[in-house]
């Protein structure tokens, strides 16, 4: 019996490759974007968009790890973002630009900051979990609204995009575009493996049944505090590209709606499938930043005033959106996109 | 209502569309403002404001037809930089007005200067953009954020309090707000205050003055937190013992929702409603003609913006090419702003009248700010020194 | 008679008045099956539980292989040799029965913190996890996902993981609970094959199992242990006869 | 730091914790009874609050516009629940908080898009309206009093109701263990319809009290939704008397940590750096005080559920 051991142990195999599309997909279309981007005659504009993508995606799928994977609802995510955007504007602030310096230290302090605050937060499940993390997530949110030196709540301007290895390549949109999806592909494939690894399925049991999990011998909190530590430092280094991305750090990067918006972005995705985090970072920021002119443009029947009221207050059907989404669509986008295959 | 939003971004993002070749006939102008969240009644009145104006001018500034696009800061200054992206680089303005808060100033000032895009202010006033990081790029019809502080802190001073109070929000504004008070302030501070940001209930503050006894209190508690403030001020009898000095506090955002509670109230300002001129009467009664509301100085700041635009196209016949050109004829502001005497400093930050204000109810029942007395005359900020750039 | 491999000394769990064990003593031999029965609420699982490591006992000490492990958490007791399973079926039904199996080798099999690597496609986690899944009839069901299994092959996994962790000593749970005649069949012939190879403790309420299975059998009564002996004196103890009066197994 | 100066600060404790207490109470029931998490709580009180404002402008009276607000916010929290909620019961966490958030984005752009941006001002009612002289210059205006005697009253009434009648035992009960009430044949939909009703009255009443101290502006309920959300963890979900108890303690660490913070850190620094750290210290004091409270009780101070 044991030659079985040998195929793969997915029940239907032929399900999965068809799903594998998904990401292929996501990633080809990242990859064209650039072109496609020269020829819109606002590249700036289309590229430090989908570069905003491509960054949450990451903080999206950080949290993803744990979440999808660990069921472990962090409330706090936005703190690593906001770690891995002070490093380097700290840092910059001190003449230390160089994003090989700059990047080591953020992920080091997002590690070090998840090894504390994880340690005392899994002692406690479910709604204490997530309010504990929120807790911590205010008080970095709070600290660095004090940080007079570094522009307090105003946040502070950086001078320019890090440099790597002394050269200034990142201060190129497209360069600086590719590097934010080498880093999103790398953080895919990382994660990709994590998941499916000998760590990554203690992870998956831990989520699925803590008690079995006990009883054949493993101590979940180490395996939930390690997940905790790597996705807070995916989450740094996401905060990093956001800090060269906007050129700017500021507070507002950790507020606790920001840590609401990326769980938003992983549950409109679809939990636990990574690209799902991806595609709920893409939609919820593409909906951000389109849907006042979508509005606008269905609205053509309407009078002038009508058009841009209605695009004003774009959150009212935002709202409704959303609770359509998850009352019809169960299991988010990726639902969404599975549901012809199951047949 | 020319707010016109295009498609053509959402085609572009998803590669779909090539942009057509616009007709570069109008011109195109980008409101960045804050219009969601608690502070939107703000960027509300600045974006009333330039309309109103746009509107007074017969769609046209600079003798150009103008398109004027609206887009949301949503107060996150991440957000505003993408949307300064897209107003900059999809849209191709030829100038962003705006926004309300310093922040967003500061996290967007550097995207739209490097692309040589006019950038004027219709509120924030951030020192370093007034000192050390000012650019040729920048320009502001309002005031530096200290200055209205500083008309405050004057105004205590010349009246002999010897015990002041301040008061103001745990962050970076509130404290400059309370050093703008204290630049020409010398008495003693017996407390200086920091409540948490977005705190409602003022009730143990209040009970310090009350204990204390200063000869003056003075605060920086903008939006929502004003309201309260002033609304709590007067229900603890403090208003009438101890005199309330403010700024961004009691004007006309908060004044319908603070109603009487707010009367006698000081303010510094560089404008008020009832300020005497054939043109801001006209602005005034058109303003609450068309919107249903007083004005506050972020509509005056917003009009007298679109009437910048308008003067310097004129000068250059309409051109936006030749930048320098373009900057000389702002540089020069020659239009009638509403608050009257306006020139530009070498910073690009106004030197300008300040005045006390007073809020009073008028015979119509409406509250609004009144000029009690001018205060400074001329007045340049503080930080235009620290400029050198040749602006 | 060797050391025993698990001893139990003067346990006792109180929950306010409610005295749910009552200075339990008891011993298990290596090698041999023995069976904890007593009426309803007898406190059976509580006991278990303490064994275990998932309730604390207020006093007494619990001794596996002459070392004191009353106060070890379960991930550790597990880790020296101690598995059990449980009355309500608890599997991870997300996975294939295989990887349930495999998880349980990969417990004891060198470390977990390795980050890459497919674990479902490691050899050495695979092969000894079918071999548990073969022990107890389950290897043509392997690729199923557990949550999809019948109720008796639900149980027949656990026991499969519960072997997989290689065991000295396997609690069990109650693992006929809820199986129909068929499926208790086969769980029982796999618990005979099983029991030349390790030492077992089970809880059970069907008596012609325990009695067909049984080396010993300890009955507990209010949370007292009333007798302890092979199953033939059990059977005739007048004072079991008493606890269970009116209980038909028994006659 | 005199000892009246405390006393008023306690006082102000004491009203904020009453306020955050109306609203934490639905809060923690609908989250214990029926293990739904409602991030749309907070928007009730901020519609109970634009109710009041709406009805006294109309009335003239605050007395009418609040005994208009009661049963109309009672009928807004139903007709949310019929529309929305029921459908999410038997939903994932997650899935809640997505569609209750979604609730919370439409509420704020609503009520703005029906009475605009501005921040709306309801007038103390007249009786309410003067202030009592606590000590020599130091004046505290009646109406917090009436807010104070109010909440307790309401308190008292829910301790009443939550220990002396059947639903109160049924609720009990089903924050416990809810399968075992159902099992009781007790008609689940309708008690939870009654929870949930009764808890958006109370955040609607809370909103309404507070009316006349604070502006009614959009999304005035967010921060005091999570602030409620930190009452209910520290008390321990579904626990009422948790609650009130988390409540009161918020609401002094919050009051009276803001105006002590900076004169205790004097003691241990000196002023300069003590006003800067107890600036940066008292916005995380109740965060702070809620993680050391999880700590050592990782399921709250009164843990309901086993």
């Amino acid at each position: 019996m044991t030659e079985l051991a040998e195929t793969p142990s997915a029940p239907a195999p032929s399900l999965t490759t068809r799903l594998e599309l998904i990401p292929i997909v996501l990633f080809a279309a990242f990859a064209a974007a650039p072109l496609l981007a020269t020829s819109s005659g606002a590249e700036g504009y289309v590229l430090s968009l989908l570069t905003r993508v491509m960054i949450f995606g990451i903080a999206a799928m950080a949290l993803d790890l744990i979440l999808g994977y660990g069921a472990l609802v962090s409330f706090g995510h936005a703190a690593f973002l906001g770690l891995g955007g002070y490093a380097v504007g700290i840092l910059a602030s001190h003449g230390i630009e160089d994003a090989l310096i700059q990047i080591p230290v953020a992920l080091a302090g997002s590690a070090v900051f998840a090894l504390a605050t994880g340690a005392i937060s899994l002692r406690t499940k479910g709604v204490y979990f997530i309010m504990i993390t929120l807790a911590f997530g205010q008080m970095l949110y709070f600290l660095a609204t004090s940080l007079a030196p570094y522009g307090g709540d105003d946040g502070m301007t950086l001078s320019s995009r890090s440099l790597v290895a002394g050269s200034g390549i990142l201060e190129n949109d497209f360069a600086f575009y590719w590097v934010c999806l080498f880093c999103l592909l790398g953080t895919y494939a990382f994660s990709r493996a994590l998941v499916a690894s000998r760590f990554g399925r203690v992870l998956r049991g831990t989520r699925e049944n803590t008690t079995r999990m006990e009883a054949v011998g493993f101590q979940p909190f180490r395996f939930q505090l390690v997940a905790y530590v790597i996705s807070g430092m995916m989450a740094g280094l996401a905060g990093c590209l956001l800090a060269n991305q906007a050129e700017f750090v500021s507070p507002a990067f950790m507020t606790w709606q920001r840590s609401g918006e990326l769980i938003f972005m992983v549950v409109l995705g679809g939990l636990g499938s990574l690209h799902g985090a991806i595609i709920g970072a893409a939609a919820f920021l593409l909906l951000e930043e389109f849907l006042p002119e979508i509005l606008h443009a269905a609205g053509f029947f309407l009078s002038e005033e009508t058009r841009s009221h209605l695009a004003e207050n774009w959150k009212m059907v935002f709202g409704p959106l959303l609770i359509l989404v998850v009352l019809f669509v169960r299991g988010g986008i990726m639902g969404l996109l599975r549901r012809p295959h199951h047949g | 209502m020319n707010a016109t939003i295009k498609t053509l971004g959402l085609a572009a993002a998803f590669g779909l569309a090539a942009a057509p070749a616009l007709a570069q006939e109008k011109l195109k102008v980008g409101l960045l403002l804050t219009l969601s969240g608690p502070s939107a009644v703000l960027g509300q009145h600045a974006r009333d404001g330039f309309q109103l104006a746009v509107k007074d001018l017969g769609g046209k500034l600079g003798g150009r037809d103008v398109e004027v696009i609206v887009v949301d800061d949503e107060l996150k200054p991440d957000v505003a930089v993408t949307k300064v992206k897209g107003l900059l680089e999809r849209d191709k303005v030829d100038f962003v007005v705006g926004p309300i808060f310093s922040n967003v100033a500061v996290a967007t000032h550097k995207p739209i200067v490097d692309a040589k895009t006019f950038y004027i202010s219709v509120n924030a006033g951030p020192s370093n953009l007034a000192g050390k990081s000012c650019n040729p790029y920048f320009f502001a019809t309002s005031y530096q954020n200290d200055q209205n502080h500083e008309v405050l802190g004057k105004v205590a001073q010349d009246r002999g309090y010897k015990k002041v109070y301040l008061l103001a929000p745990n962050y970076q504004a509130g404290k400059d707000a309370l050093a703008g008070f204290k630049r020409h302030y010398k008495g003693e501070i017996v407390e200086e205050s920091y409540t948490p940001l977005n705190t409602l209930d003022f009730q143990s503050e209040l009970a310090k003055i009350a204990s204390m006894q200063p000869d003056a209190m003075f605060t920086f508690m903008p939006g929502g937190m004003g309201v309260n403030l002033v609304k709590q001020y007067r229900a603890a009898g403090l208003a009438d013992r101890i005199p309330f000095l403010s700024a961004f506090t009691v004007d006309e955002t908060n004044l319908p929702a603070q109603q009487d509670a707010a009367i006698g109230m000081l303010s510094g300002s560089n404008w008020a409603p009832n300020m005497d001129t054939p043109e801001n009467k006209k602005f005034v009664a058109a303003y609450e003609a068309a919107y249903n509301a007083v004005p506050a100085s972020y509509a005056m700041h917003a009009y007298d913006a679109a009437l910048l635009i308008d003067a310097a196209l004129k000068a250059t016949g309409g051109k936006t090419d030749d930048k320098e050109a373009v900057r000389a004829a702002i540089k020069k502001a020659e239009f009638k702003s509403l608050r009257g005497d306006f020139k530009f400093g070498a910073n690009g930050f106004p030197v300008q009248d300040f005045y006390l204000v007073k809020a009073a109810k008028r015979s119509d029942g409406k509250l609004q700010t009144e000029i009690a007395e001018k205060v400074f005359d001329d007045y340049t900020d503080a930080y235009a020194k620290e400029c050198t750039a040749t602006n | 008679m060797a050391e025993p491999l698990l001893e139990l000394r003067h346990v006792r769990k109180a929950y306010g008045a409610l005295v749910v064990t009552d200075d339990v003593s008891l011993s298990v031999e290596p090698g041999e099956l023995h069976a904890i029965i007593g009426p309803n609420g007898a406190g059976k699982t509580t006991l278990i539980h303490q064994i275990s490591g998932t309730l604390p006992p207020d006093s007494g000490q619990v001794l596996f292989g002459g070392e004191d492990i009353t106060r070890l958490p379960m991930p550790r007791r597990v880790r020296r040799g101690l598995a059990r399973s449980f009355q309500i079926t608890s599997i991870l039904p997300g996975f294939s029965a295989l990887e349930n199996v495999a998880l349980a080798v990969q417990a004891r099999s060198g470390s977990s913190f390795r980050f890459l690597g497919n674990a479902a496609q490691e050899k050495a986690l695979n092969g000894p996890a079918m071999e548990c899944l073969d022990l107890v009839g389950l290897s043509p069901r392997a690729y199923v996902p557990a949550g999809l299994l019948s109720h008796g092959e639900k149980r027949q996994l656990e026991l499969a993981i519960g072997l997989a962790t290689e065991p000295k000593l396997l609690l069990l749970d109650e693992p006929l609970a809820g199986t129909g005649h068929d499926e208790s069949q086969r769980v029982v012939e796999t618990l005979r094959r099983l029991k030349s190879r390790l030492t077992i403790v089970l809880i059970e309420h069907d008596m012609d199992a325990v009695f067909s299975l049984a080396d010993r059998v300890s009955v507990l009564v209010y949370g007292r242990v009333i007798a302890t002996d092979t199953p033939e004196r059990v059977r005739t103890n007048p004072e079991v006869r008493a606890a269970y009066l009116g209980e038909e197994e028994l006659v | 730091m005199n000892a009246t100066l405390l006393f008023v600060q306690a006082l102000n404790g004491l009203q904020f914790g009453l306020i955050l207490f109306l609203i934490a109470a639905g809060l923690t029931l609908v989250f214990g009874v029926m293990d739904f998490i409602n991030l749309a709580h907070g928007v009730q009180y901020m519609v109970g609050a634009y109710l009041v404002a709406a009805f006294s402008a109309w009335t003239g009276s605050f007395g009418w516009a609040l005994l208009l607000a009661l049963p109309t916010a009672l009928a807004f929290g139903l007709l949310l629940e019929l529309l929305i909620f029921r459908h999410l019961y038997d939903r994932d966490h997650l899935d809640q908080v997505l569609a209750t958030f979604g609730i919370i984005l439409f509420l704020n752009q609503g009520v703005r898009f029906v009475w605009g941006a501005a921040p709306l001002s309801v007038p103390v009612p007249e009786i309410f309206s003067g202030s009592v002289e606590i000590a020599t210059g130091l004046l505290y205006p009646v109406y917090r009093l009436a807010i104070i005697a109010a909440g307790l009253a309401v308190a008292g009434l829910l301790y009443v109701l939550v220990s002396h009648t059947r639903v109160g035992m049924l609720v009990r009960a089903g924050a416990s263990n809810a399968a075992m009430v159902s099992a009781l044949g007790v008609n689940i939909q309708r008690l939870f319809m009654v929870v949930f009703g009764f808890g958006a009255m109370l955040a609607g009443f809370a909103g309404a009290m507070v009316a006349p101290i604070l502006s009614v502006e959009p999304g005035m309920g967010d921060n005091i939704l999570i602030l409620a959300f930190v009452v209910i963890v520290i008390g321990g979900i579904g626990s009422i008397r948790g609650a009130f108890l988390a409540a009161l303690l918020i609401g002094l660490v919050d009051t009276v940590g803001r105006s002590f913070a900076p004169n205790l850190l004097r003691l241990i620094l000196d002023p300069a750096a003590a006003s800067q750290t107890g600036r940066a210290i008292a916005p995380m004091l109740i965060y702070i005080f809620m993680a050391a409270v999880l700590f050592f009780r990782p399921s709250g101070l009164f843990p309901v559920k086993r």
